[in-house]
């Protein structure tokens, strides 16, 4: 390329040099280090006094495939209620009604704010509360009778669960431009109509993330629901330790299969973020 | 009397203490005072009788149950003395020195005295008790015997407190705890409970020690005997209202 | 002016806050006429359009659509809102067009149009689908209805809104900046639109800064300032000679 | 105003007429209802089975304040960790080393993945696997001495928590526009530097409210260090418990506690995001 | 042309991908020069600047600066990476200015320029303050030293990203389109600090589309299409009548 000016000499062509590619030899001793311990800490594992025969023997015994299956039934209930709750929470804290927007925070500050063992117990043991449960007249029941496991299980993780799910619907309903809404009701759209035909949808791709974190995290705290006897697999895998001694075994069947849902349910999520995107492709905001 | 003291392993000679992991859920055998939070009960001054006859300290070690006999095995502590139930399931980890004898026993809310009244009225009925221990067997053997085909339903729950307040909502009929227990949870709420029967089954409790340390076991068992020989044994089951379930001398493995 | 007005305003106001949005207006719509309003940023087009369509509510005076009060109830010589339901039945009389669009960006350019008809109107999917066809293909895009929004250029948006207000077979259209949004070369083929719409006979009330399109199109050219209507006529009297000196120095200002 | 033309006959003028407000009564009656059940509850709570003397009496009993303290000291220590590891694995994940990002999403996937009561559990008995832990030659120590409950709980909810804190953080990291690190290394800044002195303060923004959820999960998640005899304040309630047989009023003092903390943690959170926001306020981005 | 130049450009070429953004640049920046790079967008400019200052690492060629070679060295016939603190080193002597000033939003004015200085280079604090001060002084904002980025106006961020340049005292400041993100009435005030520095001495390489500045300041203009250098010479040679014709019809598009 002619520059219309004349080049200094003395600056050599370099052109035809080879580069050395420059060996990050920090990075690589790190990865090293790391994979040895890593290969240390295995080999340890499987030296130790953990009997690995126990660990195959146990994970696929019916006992602990029913409390797996328990306990995906309830994370998948618990977050159904958990979302239901959630939505009407968050459309209730966005409202212009102080009463209804009261009840909403004060539910999230409330559930968010205590233990859910202690919801759980709670639940559990509501009969020391309400001894009966009923519409007076109509129709009653005795709570210990209704309160089964399930059920006390089913609402101590979804009212929690409903009480984190209202804050990520929150977001997602404010993310949702304005203007949607308007041009709702400019075709003639109620608030409901705009809500799940317009606006929900749109908040599914900003809600979808989170809400995949919430139902990991409640696929694990289902397993405290072992302590109000509902049969999920860490209650499966407890009576089996609490007959043969074999704790560390026990948890480390149930850690594995709680470990490989996880792993399943990922994927799954993304799969659904894609569904929602639909549209949103280039919408480059 | 210096017999005991011999066996003792030279490591705890040495140091002096003895380990002892205890959890304080199973009043009146050990127990933490609410007033004062400090740990009490049977098993509390039977140890301590023990360490003294054997010139060491025990060092309690609370722990939860889960957590018992994995302390056992890592050599976290030397031996558990907690209210626990002798079991030949147990033996491949722990040698058990037995000190006293107890058995499961059924018992009910005062208020339905007149519809359970007898240990049969419960078949067919749920009974409680915690999930830990070995009583869902022995409701499970015992209900086999004496109620056919109407069985008892058992329910496991997460410890015997547990267990009294579902006995309480009326959840379960009949809870079950070791016949130990019973008089002091019975004076906690007087007038709430009955006890029906007789224990449905007799079992020892022990202390646990590793299969290993014959040693300890030795000077476990020696010490127990001379505490029994010399009434302090004695004073102390009055002490805890336990003079039923005494025994005369120390017991190896005695549990099935 | 023989003939009952679609729209009349009769001293409307509405204030936000102490800001006078619109400042006791009134004002009459012809059935068919085409009222293009223009006026500075702020001088109240927008509310007025949109108290038409009620997603502004009025603070006093009175709106009615085809003879009808809008909002509100007279009895007993008060005033009494009227419910959400009531408001939605008032707005299928008029159909709305966006600044920035407002399509439903995860509905395709069909479906965007069908939804009011299907879903509010309750209307046979199959045929509300063929007359939406039929719109789509008249905006100039039959072939991008199976399009997503983002899949569409902003003048071709901003078609497919029209045709998702016209769905609603409105008797009055609303366009509030239906260009302003776009890349100038992209505002013709909208604009073309809007003049075939005024050709069939639709009635038309348009905020816009396009006075090449408003001396063309309309019927009356509306001047707006500080939330009242200065100066309205032909487009030959506001445009060509408005008698204010405000028209006169906004109208300088703009062509300038 | 004039308008020029002239208007058509039959519209009254309204102006003068008063505008009777709607009732929002379906508003009003949900408020309402939700009152009156609230009300309900709370008497029922106050007549039920639950002796609120008992409540009164533990509430403040050293024990129960000595958990607390316990907790929060856990929680403290066990975040501070947690942030640590995080930022660590967050910049490990953004390394163009494939290793060092391996072993990073490794982490974050096994600890996220398995149950915090199961890590917990398998610290505190890691003498199962290394019975003696130590530099061979220099220093060793028998694991059972060295994990003390509170070690083992620091190392359990620390590393656990770590794995999430890294999501957040390297979410925070990539909200910081790249021209900035341009921008610092146009000064000569190196890339740890650049990232502590300029990436992570402007990442602290995005980062503190999701580390603020963060942080309440974690003080509520302390109470599973009881199994492994931490004393933090629900081991505390149940010691208390299984002496007098007071489940319920103890986990309610447990619970008032807690929720104590956690409204106590919500404005510190606050005042912490307007420190950060510092030159942020109308950036207007 | 005797001196040594400050900077070398010698056959540099760089690609993204199959892109070539460099193809075969040589080039000489004298000690004291004022050179304005001009072209298209995507010719190639911010591309050459960033190589200056390594924020790019170029394929082939090499760059001398101060008679130092940038980013390698050479020795038994290859060339061999610089480590990260040597090219943090070599960077000190460069100063730059991007487009979109990037300041640090959570420093104040004063605190983006004693950063480098007191962080980078360990400077005393009080010294580098003093010296900041002045040099925000010399740029005009004085009264500004204790606003944050985002209580000042773009003109003068851009302002403040000079003074953060200077205060490493470097021996050629590089300007990426220092004005082209700014509204029309704060371009003045840069240009102005700019053509300041210039007259100082300053070493500057300055890409920007503002041909009057260029006219007035530079020494020598270089014009760039598709990765290389099409033309160079004063202002008036290129400017005024340039010989190439992809030159004259930038400029004539440019000129508009
Ligand atoms: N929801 C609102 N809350 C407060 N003020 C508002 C609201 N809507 C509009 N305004 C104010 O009312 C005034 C009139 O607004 P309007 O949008 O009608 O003006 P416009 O003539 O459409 O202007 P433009 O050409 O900018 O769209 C403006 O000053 C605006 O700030
Ligand atoms: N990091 C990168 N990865 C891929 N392509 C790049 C990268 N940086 C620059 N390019 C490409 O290299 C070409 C030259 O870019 P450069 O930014 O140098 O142009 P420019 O002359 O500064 O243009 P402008 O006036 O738009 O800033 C462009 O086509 C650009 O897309
Ligand atoms: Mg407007
Ligand atoms: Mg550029």
């Amino acid at each position: 390329m002619s520059s219309g000016r004349a080049l200094a000499e003395g600056f050599p062509d370099l052109t035809g040099l080879p580069t050395a590619r420059r060996a990050h030899w920090g990075r690589w001793i790190a990865a090293a280090l790391i994979l040895g311990v890593l290969a240390l800490v295995g080999r340890a594992f499987a030296q130790g006094q953990i009997e690995w025969a126990y660990v195959g023997r146990f994970l696929t015994v019916p006992v602990i495939l029913h409390g797996i299956v328990n306990t995906l039934v309830m994370a998948v209930l618990a977050m159904g209620l958990g979302i239901a709750l959630g939505l009407v929470v968050a459309v209730m804290r966005l409202s212009p009604n102080p009463v209804l927007k009261g009840v909403a925070a004060g539910y999230t500050w409330l559930f968010r704010g205590t233990p859910l063992i202690l919801q759980l117990l709670l639940w559990f043991n509501l009969a020391l509360v309400f001894p009966v449960i009923g519409i007076p007249g109509l129709w009653s029941a005795k709570s210990v009778e209704l309160m089964t496991p399930f059920l006390a299980a089913l609402l101590g993780l979804g009212i929690n669960q409903g009480a984190y799910t209202s804050e990520v619907m929150r977001a997602g309903l404010l993310s949702v431009d304005a203007g949607q809404f308007e041009a709702a009701q400019a075709i003639g759209m109620g608030r409901l109509k705009a809500l799940s035909r317009i606006i929900l949808p749109q908040a599914m791709r900003v809600v979808l993330p989170p809400l995949g974190n919430e139902f990991i995290g409640l696929v694990k705290a289902t397993s405290l629901a072992s302590v109000i006897q509902y049969p999920e697999v860490l209650h499966a895998a407890e009576n089996i330790y609490y007959a043969n001694s074999r704790v560390i075994e026990l948890l480390i069947v149930a850690g594995l299969w709680y470990l490989l849902v996880v792993s399943i349910l990922t994927p799954l999520q993304m799969l659904l973020e894609r569904r929602f995107a639909r549209g949103a492709a280039r919408a480059g905001r | 009397q210096e017999a005991p003291k011999a066996a003792l392993p030279p490591e705890i000679a040495r140091s002096g203490t003895i380990k002892v992991a205890i959890v304080p859920n199973y009043p009146p055998m050990e127990f933490k005072d609410p007033a004062t939070g400090q740990l009490t009960g049977f098993d509390v001054d039977l140890g301590d009788a023990l360490g003294k006859t054997l010139g060491v300290k025990l060092a309690w070690q609370e722990t939860s149950f889960d957590q018992m006999m994995p302390a056992l095995s890592t050599g976290r502590v030397d031996m558990i003395l907690s209210g626990m139930t002798d079991l030949a399931t147990r033996h491949e980890t722990a040698t058990f020195v037995d000190y006293l004898r107890s058995g499961p026993q059924f018992f009910v809310r005062k208020a339905r005295a007149g519809e359970l009244k007898d240990m049969t009225s419960l078949c067919g009925k749920k009974a409680g008790a915690s999930r830990r221990t070995s009583f869902p067997r022995e409701i499970a053997a015992w209900s086999e015997q004496n109620c056919k085909d109407n069985p008892v339903v058992f329910v496991g729950t997460e410890g015997s407190a547990d267990a009294r307040t579902q006995l309480k909502q009326g959840r379960i009929d009949a809870a079950v705890q070791g016949n130990e227990t019973l008089p002091y949870v019975m004076g906690l709420e007087p007038d709430t409970y009955l006890a029906l029967g007789t224990p449905i089954a007799l079992q020892y409790t022990g202390i646990a020690i590793p299969v290993k340390e014959t040693g300890l076991q030795q000077a476990m068992a020696g010490a127990l005997d001379a505490l029994i020989a010399d009434g302090t044994y004695k004073a102390l089951l009055e002490k805890w209202k336990l003079t039923e379930n005494g025994v005369d001398k120390a017991v190896i493995n005695g549990g099935k | 002016m023989s003939a009952s007005p679609l729209v009349a305003f009769r001293r409307v106001s509405k204030a936000f806050g102490t800001f006078k949005a619109l400042d006791d207006v009134s004002l009459d719509v012809r059935s068919g006429e085409v009222m293009c309003l223009i006026g500075a940023s702020g001088s109240g087009k927008t509310t007025l359009l949109r108290c038409v369509n009620q997603l502004t509510r009025i603070d006093s005076g009175g709106i009615w659509l085809d003879g009808e009060l809008l909002g509100v109830r007279e009895s007993g010589g008060r005033l009494h809102a009227l419910s959400e339901r009531e408001v939605a039945r008032q707005r299928l009389k008029t159909g709305m067009v966006f600044q920035r669009f407002n399509l439903f960006p995860h509905k395709t350019a069909l479906e965007n149009v069908t939804e009011g008809p299907i879903q509010v109107q309750g209307r046979r999917p199959a045929e509300v689908r063929d007359e939406a066809v039929a719109l789509l293909a008249r905006v100039g895009l039959a072939a991008k209805a199976g399009n997503y929004p983002s899949q569409l250029s902003g003048g071709q948006q901003q078609r497919v809104a029209i045709a998702r207000a016209l769905a609603m077979k409105p008797q009055l259209m609303l366009f509030d900046e239906p260009t302003s949004a776009l890349d100038p070369e992209l505002v013709g083929e909208v604009l073309a639109v809007m003049r075939e719409l005024a050709r069939s006979g639709m009635t038309m009330m348009v905020v816009t800064h396009e006075l090449g399109f408003a001396r063309e199109v309309a019927d009356t050219v509306v001047y707006m300032d500080q939330g009242g209507i200065v100066e309205a006529g032909t487009p030959a009297e506001v445009l060509g000679g408005p008698r204010e000196a405000r028209t006169r120095s906004f109208l300088s200002a703009v062509i300038g």
